[in-house]
């Protein structure tokens, strides 16, 4: 790594710690808009105004709930956390397992939809204006706009329903081997990518087009190269900053984004999990949620824009 | 005939997974506290309660060998000898006391704290003998005890994610949120219970999955699935569906303190315009029985069959209205998917309503904070109330001039009355037939409008056997791992 | 003697997006003979071009072959398949295009992109055509043959990688090289080496070649033959001797006598009254970077810069690529605030940055930039360009803003009817003039030229030139003309600057710029002008000031090449 | 490109025949949308039939939903939601979006930077929290759903718009402009956005099937169109136990969703273009 990345890297890192105190703040204030609370909302029906006081008494919140949320920011620092309030289990084991199943599917998603999307894209640009780069635009806009829950829906229908090759349920902890991932990932993969891959393809088709209508391209073609050489050896290294980033922005849709896979599929992730806080008020832990999902967007610009700087020697010496 | 007879034998042995509708972080196997269905199967599976309702609706003992009064207001209760928690500790009287005090301490956050405060002292008499002491006379005690609340855990036990209890099985995993499993009790001290091995709990959210779930095999037991999705299983083998037709219900609440409510004939004028037959066959898809505007359901033995419900009526509405003097006016009825099928109910209503130059706005809200937000408050409102034991325990949390949830704002000196009366009456006919006159007040005079009672349908693959409707909820009354077992 | 290139009734046709075919070149024949160097002249928008890539069997898109043959070593590259012309192009014929700082690969090393031809066309085995480039490296007098295929495009310097353009089409032994403009970018002193390497090559090979230019001094250099373009049609043909001496044709005669622009006629008032200064830069500092804690940039370009412009009168700043003259023009302008020193207009200081200046003080001053390409907006048609500034600062609105547009179009000779155009369908002469004329509604009192003429071709120069001579007397403007082509220069201004890396070395009146000259670089500036001569590019190896300047050159091109990969 | 090319001459405007379908598509959607209280065969919200999921037949062109209402008439009167608030919902986005990123690039600096990381925040909170608080605090209406949904999409308009704004800012006609004393609202509208109007369509196309799956997605917080209305997505939503017997009901509404969503972005990859005079 050289010095332009290092510093790139330092100065977005500062700024992330920033981004992430704003973002604590902006949800702490949201959630205090919600309606109820912890206690009111635990209770339930039940929830009448003397057992709304009694038990906020016995969980701790009578204090302000500006104070809790300093507190909480302060044991952050120290990596602490916090405790939930809905079932007082330490947040972060309640996280750990669920985010290493949204890390897994979004690495599944990803592995699988990136290349396809790329592939399209590219292609789709080398053949510009062709029957083939039509059918892909078409295609691509169709994809995404099938609703999510529907994709999902006719998936189970047809392989766990009628064909029974794949099951119904993606229960993460059963994975032993590979085959088993494959046949527990691949419906929820395959409705995700339909999610992600559109604006993937799209962008990537756009960047390597622009890059094509260069005079270096044009050169390359005066020397006697072929199109797969412009595309792949020419235009393509130089389209790689704005495509890096079309796909961070489309895959940061996959931590947060993917509720109603994990809710079909019944798979434990973290999308889920930020939901239940929510509807519960679960302070420590929807902050916690909200903590994760702005790390791994910055993250992801982040290495857009590293990508951006090493594939560009300009900006790579400067 | 001999392959039934070899059929209903139950087997023992292997393991099942069944889903619910919702779980959430939540989720906690802390008897007072719990409150989703998940909750409930899992306090069901690895706890045991006092007394239990059977199928047929009447008190049966379980842990208890014997609950006896003289006077409705002084009980002891005898416990069963040799029963053992999970962790070998022997079920002692200090466990009930202690697991029926904390539910009437307002830091447990317990869910029957308004039940448990009429225990005036819960006290061990001998090593197998507990005093309880109400505050005044009731009669159901016995089926009070039998609410999924009023499970024993062992005494002085702070942490509970170890589900440490009597119950036929030992809790394995417990992740909020996601899923449990059980184990079986070897040591369990009913006898040839339970016939699984293990079983599994899960909750599905999304209607539509859950059955997905249950056709591909992934699960044996699919709890209160769509209405709609009953076709689908009438033409798959594999498959068959338990109905229980219990007091859950979804009412039309409009407070008598706020207007429009406070409107002579607005209240009832909506009576008539409800169209209950469409609910019941349209939105309901005819899994659920036409209600007559109050709480205590057909299968209530205190059920008044003289009450009739009010017939659809547009004219006789829409000149109610007109004597409201909000004829024209539009009012904002609130629904949210947090009370079932209550957006459905409420466009019925609206088309009715728009049929007579009565203008309904629905407003349909967030699941989330709609019980702490709209419930109760807004001025015309749906309501969801799960199926209680008794008339008393419905009326006094309902309908009494200080119920907690008395979600029309009713208020009869009147009622209260028969109400204190008939709780510690022992007399079953005279108390039948205050609760009868009772049932008629609310109907007429309440404004909660109840039009059907909801049925609970389960599916579940035809290899599981042993489950029976219960009066007290779908899968069981949530009971069903002890229960069943699975046909090879 | 055998042709290795025929070219027969070649018409090219372009479909306008209003589905209009029109044709750009209508019927053109041209033969080249084996080791012959044809020239291409002709004004902007002649089709130079575009007959050069036919060679390749090439048309830019939305343009198309409709008839003719263009016979390259035997073989109609018009009738080939796609997969014949690409294995034809770069081993037949090569091509050198116009800005090689565009045609080279940011993302790829120089020699990647040098061998790339031999790779695609497995010519040779990769050691060895790298051992071949370094040998062109080295033909084509490029500093460190050894390595400086290892570096990037943006690391080496303009006219550096004009030649490493050529050595990327020499590669292939192509038996004809297609020079498309080659210099027309490259500040005078570059432009010599330039030249000279290719010629050598050439010679050396005995490669036949076509050469594009607009510039006549330089196809005199370096081509055997010249054939004079106009309007997609052949309008002369002739040796260079011939064509230059004795040119026959009317366009040619233009050309010509264009190359030597009359000298400055004195301003009227010279002696009468000294013209008070206008504009006064004292001791300016300006450069690029953050701040530093001397209160200095990071990277300080101009260094200690006094200039006075007289009213009326133009002040000429010459000096070689990167010495800081568009720099200069970016502070005066308010658009890089200043580090150091002041800069007063008419004896009042002007603030640093453009946003602490009155409308007025911005009116009075305008800048025209060098790169007419981007200094129009592409989405706005050109009468809407003009109208913006006569409605911005006059107010200016409906007929009488369209006559004023009318008039400013007219002022600048060109056709009222371009006011509809695109800028991309203006040729480079026509942009620049347009860009002038948008300076010109401001009506200013000092206009900044910034390499105002450097991409036209010199009767178009010269025209524009004449036009700013006459605005100066009817108008009394004052200009500052940057500027590295010294004719122009000598042809506009009263008194020329010298700058080199960043200080001004020199001040004279343009009059004795030829002769007075005393700083050394000056000299060498001056000395490199081309001439209209066939023999001057050959008769420089005898000038021993040049030779050694030249050398002192790429020694300190060297040392900030270093400097420039260290930072 | 497209071989068949139609023109309307009159208006000085070309379209290829791609172009032209998508219009014509659209159109006709906004004038469902217009008409349909008029043509609707029945009310939105009265149940015609008893049974639920119904096959087409002669009375009920598209079938039933799972009420028993005619799908034709919901999909008819959804169109006014679908059509209406995507296309203010994602013009309102773009517009926030695309302005804030040109400014954003022409201003630079602090301003730039403190708006930057300030919308990279917002963009990490999650849309779900964010519409609960919204419906929590303001309450809901059309145009609070309008506006939420813009809120959602803007910055990501944001950032792809400066990305694009920062490139032309560097260009020097901007520079003319802004030696010329020009302010920000001309640079921005004048010399930026036209530069980067191309890309910037192309964005909204993509933006625009996100917005009316979203709406669905509000919706179902109860945000906006309040029942019996629904939107497209929401009557996808609510007849999806119709997918497994292929009811109408869920299918037709999602093949008017794609209609529409691909035929905004044929028209955006294919406008039509104006003839211009250019005096020759
Ligand atoms: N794609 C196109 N569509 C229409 N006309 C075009 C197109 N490309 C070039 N032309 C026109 O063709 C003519 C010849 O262009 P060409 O680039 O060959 O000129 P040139 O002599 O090389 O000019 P320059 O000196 O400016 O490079 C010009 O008038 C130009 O406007
Ligand atoms: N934005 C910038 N940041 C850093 N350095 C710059 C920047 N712009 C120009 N420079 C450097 O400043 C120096 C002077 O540049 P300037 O553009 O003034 O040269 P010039 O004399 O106009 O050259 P040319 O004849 O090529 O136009 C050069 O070394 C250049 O690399
Ligand atoms: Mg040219
Ligand atoms: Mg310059």
């Amino acid at each position: 790594m050289n010095a332009v990345v290092a510093r790139l890297v330092v100065q977005r890192l500062g700024i992330m710690l920033i981004s992430l105190l704003i973002v604590a703040f902006a949800v702490f204030f949201a959630t205090e808009m919600l309606p109820g609370d912890v206690a009111q909302i635990l209770l339930g029906q039940s929830a009448t105004p003397q057992a709304v006081a009694a038990l906020r008494t016995a969980m701790h919140l009578d204090q302000p709930a500006i104070l809790r949320f300093v507190y909480w920011l302060g044991g952050l620092v120290s990596g602490d956390l916090g405790r939930s309030y809905a079932n007082n289990m330490d947040v972060a084991a309640l996280i750990s397992g669920r985010l290493t199943n949204s890390l897994q599917l979004a690495g599944v998603t990803t592995l699988f939809s990136v290349p396809i999307a790329l592939c399209l894209g590219i292609t789709a640009a080398m053949f510009r204006g062709s029957l083939y780069d039509r059918i892909v635009s078409i295609v691509t806009v169709s994809v995404i706009s099938i609703p999510e829950f529907m994709v999902a829906t006719v998936a189970v229908l047809v392989f766990a329903v009628y064909l029974r090759w794949l099951p119904a349920l993606s229960i993460a902890d059963q994975v032993h081997g590979i085959g088993e991932l494959l046949r527990i990932y691949a419906m929820p993969v395959i409705t995700l990518s339909f999610v992600v891959s559109a604006q993937m393809i799209r962008m990537t088709r756009a960047a390597v087009i622009d890059t094509l209508n260069t005079p270096y391209v044009e050169m390359a073609l005066l020397k006697g190269a072929s199109r797969r050489r412009m595309v792949l050896s020419h235009a393509l290294p130089n389209a790689l900053g704005p495509i890096a980033n079309a796909v961070a922005l489309s895959l940061s849709y996959l931590l947060g984004g993917v509720i109603i896979v994990e809710t079909i599929f019944n798979y434990p992730g973290v999308a889920k999990l930020m939901v239940d806080a929510v509807s519960t008020r679960d302070l420590p832990l929807i902050q916690s949620c909200a903590m994760i999902f702005c790390v791994c967007y910055l993250l992801l610009i982040l290495i857009a824009d590293v990508i951006a700087i090493i594939s560009n020697p300009r900006l790579r010496n400067r | 005939r001999a392959t039934r007879a070899f059929a209903d034998t139950p087997k023992s042995g292997g393991s099942m997974t069944a889903a619910g509708w919702s779980s959430s972080t939540a989720d906690t196997l802390d008897p007072a506290k719990a409150s989703l269905s998940t909750d409930y199967v899992r306090c069901c599976a690895f706890y045991n309660r006092l007394t239990f309702l059977g199928e047929d609706g009447n008190v049966a003992m379980e842990l208890a060998d014997k609950v006896e009064t003289s006077d409705g207001k002084s009980w002891t209760v005898t416990l069963k000898p040799d029963v053992t928690f999970h962790d070998g500790k022997k079920l002692t009287p200090e466990d009930v006391v202690f697991s029926l005090n904390r539910l009437k301490d307002p830091a447990t956050g317990s869910k029957v704290q308004a039940i448990a405060k009429q225990f005036a002292s819960v006290k061990k008499v001998d090593a197998k003998t507990v005093e309880i002491v109400l505050e005044a006379p009731n009669a159901d005690l016995p089926i009070i005890l039998a609410l999924h609340h009023f499970m024993i855990v062992a005494d002085g036990t702070t942490d509970f994610s170890k589900g440490n209890g009597t119950g036929a099985f030992k809790c394995q995993t417990f992740e909020p949120g996601v899923r449990s499993v059980g184990v079986k009790n070897e040591n369990y001290w009913k006898p040839q219970l339970p016939h699984l091995d293990s079983f599994e709990f899960i909750a599905i959210s999304d209607d539509t999955a859950r059955v997905n779930a249950l056709l591909s095999g992934d699960i044996a037991l699919a709890a209160s699935i769509n209405p709609r999705a009953l076709r689908r299983l009438d033409n798959v083998g594999g498959v068959t569906v338990s109905k229980t037709t219990s007091g859950n219900y979804t009412d039309l609440n409009v407070r008598l303190d706020l207007s429009p409510g406070d409107k002579a004939g607005f209240v009832e004028g909506l009576k008539y315009l409800v169209n209950r037959e469409v609910i019941q066959r349209s939105v309901m898809r005819d899994l659920a029985v036409i209600a007559n505007d109050q709480p205590v359901s057909p299968n209530d033995r205190y059920y008044n069959k003289d009450l009739k419900p009010k017939a659809h009526d547009p004219e006789k509405a829409k000149h109610l209205f007109k004597k409201a003097g909000l004829l024209g006016q539009s009012i904002p009825i609130v629904a949210s998917d947090a009370a079932t099928a209550s957006v459905d109910m409420a466009t019925v209503v609206q088309q009715a309503g728009s049929e007579i130059g009565m203008p309904f706005e629905v407003k349909r809200v967030p699941s989330d904070g709609y019980w702490s937000k709209y419930w109760l408050k807004a001025p015309v409102h749906f309501g969801n109330i799960n199926p209680r034991p008794t008339p008393d325990i419905l009326f006094s949390l309902l309908y009494a001039s200080d119920a907690p949830w008395n979600e029309s704002q009713y208020k009869s000196e009147r009622f209260d009355k028969m109400l204190l009366e008939a709780r510690g009456m022992l007399d079953d006919t005279k108390r039948k037939a205050i609760y009868g006159d009772m049932q008629t007040m609310i109907s007429d005079e309440a404004g909660t409008i109840i039009p059907v009672w909801i049925s609970n349908v389960d599916a579940l693959s035809s290899k599981l056997k042993g489950l029976k409707p219960n009066p007290l909820g779908g899968m069981m009354g949530y009971a069903f791992a002890e229960y069943v077992w699975l046909d090879s | 003697m055998s042709n290795i290139v025929e070219i027969r009734n070649l018409r090219v046709k372009a479909k306008t997006d209003s589905g209009r075919v029109v044709e750009i070149i209508k019927g053109v024949d041209l033969e080249i003979a084996k080791g012959e160097v044809v020239a291409l002249i002709g004004e902007s928008g002649s089709g130079k071009t575009t007959i050069a890539l036919t060679l390749l069997g090439h048309t830019r898109s939305g343009c198309s072959i409709a008839s003719g043959s263009v016979t390259v070593d035997g073989r109609d590259t018009v009738a080939m398949s796609e997969a014949e012309r690409r294995r034809f192009r770069g081993t037949t014929v090569a091509y050198v295009p116009q800005s090689a700082a565009a045609a080279f690969n940011p993302s790829k090393t120089i020699m990647d992109q040098v061998v790339e031809v031999a790779r695609i066309h497995d010519l040779m085995p990769a050691a060895v055509a790298r051992q071949k480039a370094v040998e062109l490296f080295r033909a084509l007098v490029l500093p460190d043959p050894e390595t400086i295929g290892a570096r990037y495009p943006h690391q080496v310097s303009g006219g550096q990688l004009q030649r490493l353009a050529a050595a990327m089409a020499l590669i292939g032994d192509p038996q004809v090289m297609v020079f498309d403009e080659p210099t027309t970018a490259l500040d005078v002193t570059t432009q010599i080496e330039v030249l000279r390497a290719f010629k050598a090559v050439l010679r050396d090979r005995g490669m036949a070649g076509i050469y594009v230019s607009h510039d006549l001094a330089v196809v005199a250099q370096i081509a055997d033959r010249i054939v004079v373009l106009k309007d997609g049609e052949v309008q002369e043909v002739g040796t260079t001797e011939a064509v230059v001496n004795h040119p026959s044709h009317d366009y040619t005669r233009a050309l010509i006598s264009a190359f030597h622009p009359q000298a400055k006629s004195s301003p009227p008032s010279d002696a009468a009254a000294p013209a008070a200064p206008i504009l006064q830069v004292k001791s300016l500092m300006a450069g690029y970077g953050a701040m530093g804690q001397d209160g200095l940039p990071k990277y300080v370009v101009l260094k200690d810069v006094d200039l006075t412009l007289e009213r009326g009168r133009s002040l000429g700043i010459i000096g070689e690529s990167g010495s800081g003259k568009s720099t200069l023009a970016r502070a005066i302008a308010g658009l890089l605030p200043p580090a150091a020193g002041q800069i007063e207009m008419n004896g009042k200081a002007l603030a640093g940055g453009v946003r602490q200046r009155s409308k007025e003080e911005l009116r009075r001053l305008q800048i025209v930039f060098q790169l007419a390409d981007t200094a129009l907006n592409p989405n706005k048609p050109v009468g809407a360009i003009l109208a913006r500034p006569l409605f911005f600062y006059h107010a200016m609105r409906g007929a009488a803003r369209a006559a004023e547009v009318d008039r400013l179009l007219d002022m600048v000779r060109l056709p009222k009817a371009l006011k509809y155009r695109l800028p991309s369908e203006l040729s480079g002469g026509q942009k620049q003039r347009v860009n002038f004329a948008r300076a010109l509604a401001a009506k200013p009192d000092l206009i900044l030229c910034d390499e105002i003429t450097s991409a036209l071709d010199t009767v178009v120069a010269a025209a524009v030139l004449e036009l700013l001579d006459e605005l100066q007397r009817e108008l009394g403007l004052t200009y500052m003309f940057i500027s590295h082509d010294l004719s122009t220069v000598e042809a506009i201004c009263d008194r020329v600057a010298v700058m080199y890396e960043g200080a001004k070395v020199e001040e004279m009146p343009t009059s004795r710029m030829k002769s007075g000259a005393e700083h050394p670089y000056s000299r060498l500036l001056i000395s490199s002008v081309p001439q209209l001569d066939t023999g001057w590019l050959d008769g420089l190896d005898d000038d021993p000031l040049l030779r050694s300047a030249m050398a002192d050159r790429r020694a300190a091109e060297r040392w900030a090449v270093a400097r420039r990969q260290r930072s | 490109m497209s071989s068949t090319v139609s023109s309307a001459r009159g208006l000085g405007l070309r379209i290829n025949i791609v172009g032209a379908i998508g219009a014509a598509i659209i159109l006709f959607w906004v004038a469902v949308a217009i008409l349909a209280p008029l043509i609707a065969p029945y009310p939105v919200g009265k149940i015609v039939a008893f049974d639920y999921f119904q096959p087409m037949s002669s009375s009920f062109w598209m079938g039933t939903d799972y009420l028993g209402r005619d799908m034709l008439s919901r999909i008819m009167m959804g169109a006014r939601y679908t059509v209406g608030i995507s296309l203010a919902g994602v013009t309102l986005a773009c517009f926030l979006g695309v302005t804030l990123g040109m400014i954003a690039a022409v201003v630079g600096g602090w301003f730039d930077l403190i708006l930057s990381r300030f919308l990279d925040a917002f963009n990490s909170i999650p849309s779900l929290l964010f519409g609960l608080v919204i419906v929590a605090g303001v309450g809901s209406s059309l145009t609070v759903l309008i506006v939420t949904l813009a809120l959602i999409y803007a910055p990501g308009s944001y950032r792809f718009a400066r990305a694009l704004a920062v490139n032309v800012n560097a260009m020097d006609f901007v520079t003319v402009a802004r030696v010329r004393g020009e302010g920000i609202v001309y640079m921005v509208r004048e010399e930026i956005f036209p530069n980067i109007i191309g890309p910037v369509l192309a964005d909204f196309g993509l933006r625009f099937v996100f917005i009316v799956l979203l709406l669905s997605g509000l919706s179902f917080l109860g945000l906006g169109v309040q029942p019996p209305q629904a939107d497209w997505g929401a009557l996808v939503r609510e007849n999806l136990d119709g997918l497994s017997y292929g009811a109408p009901a869920v299918v037709f509404p999602s093949l008017a969703i794609a209609s529409l969503t691909i035929s905004v972005n044929m028209l955006i990859d294919n406008l039509p273009y104006r003839i211009r005079d250019r005096g020759e």
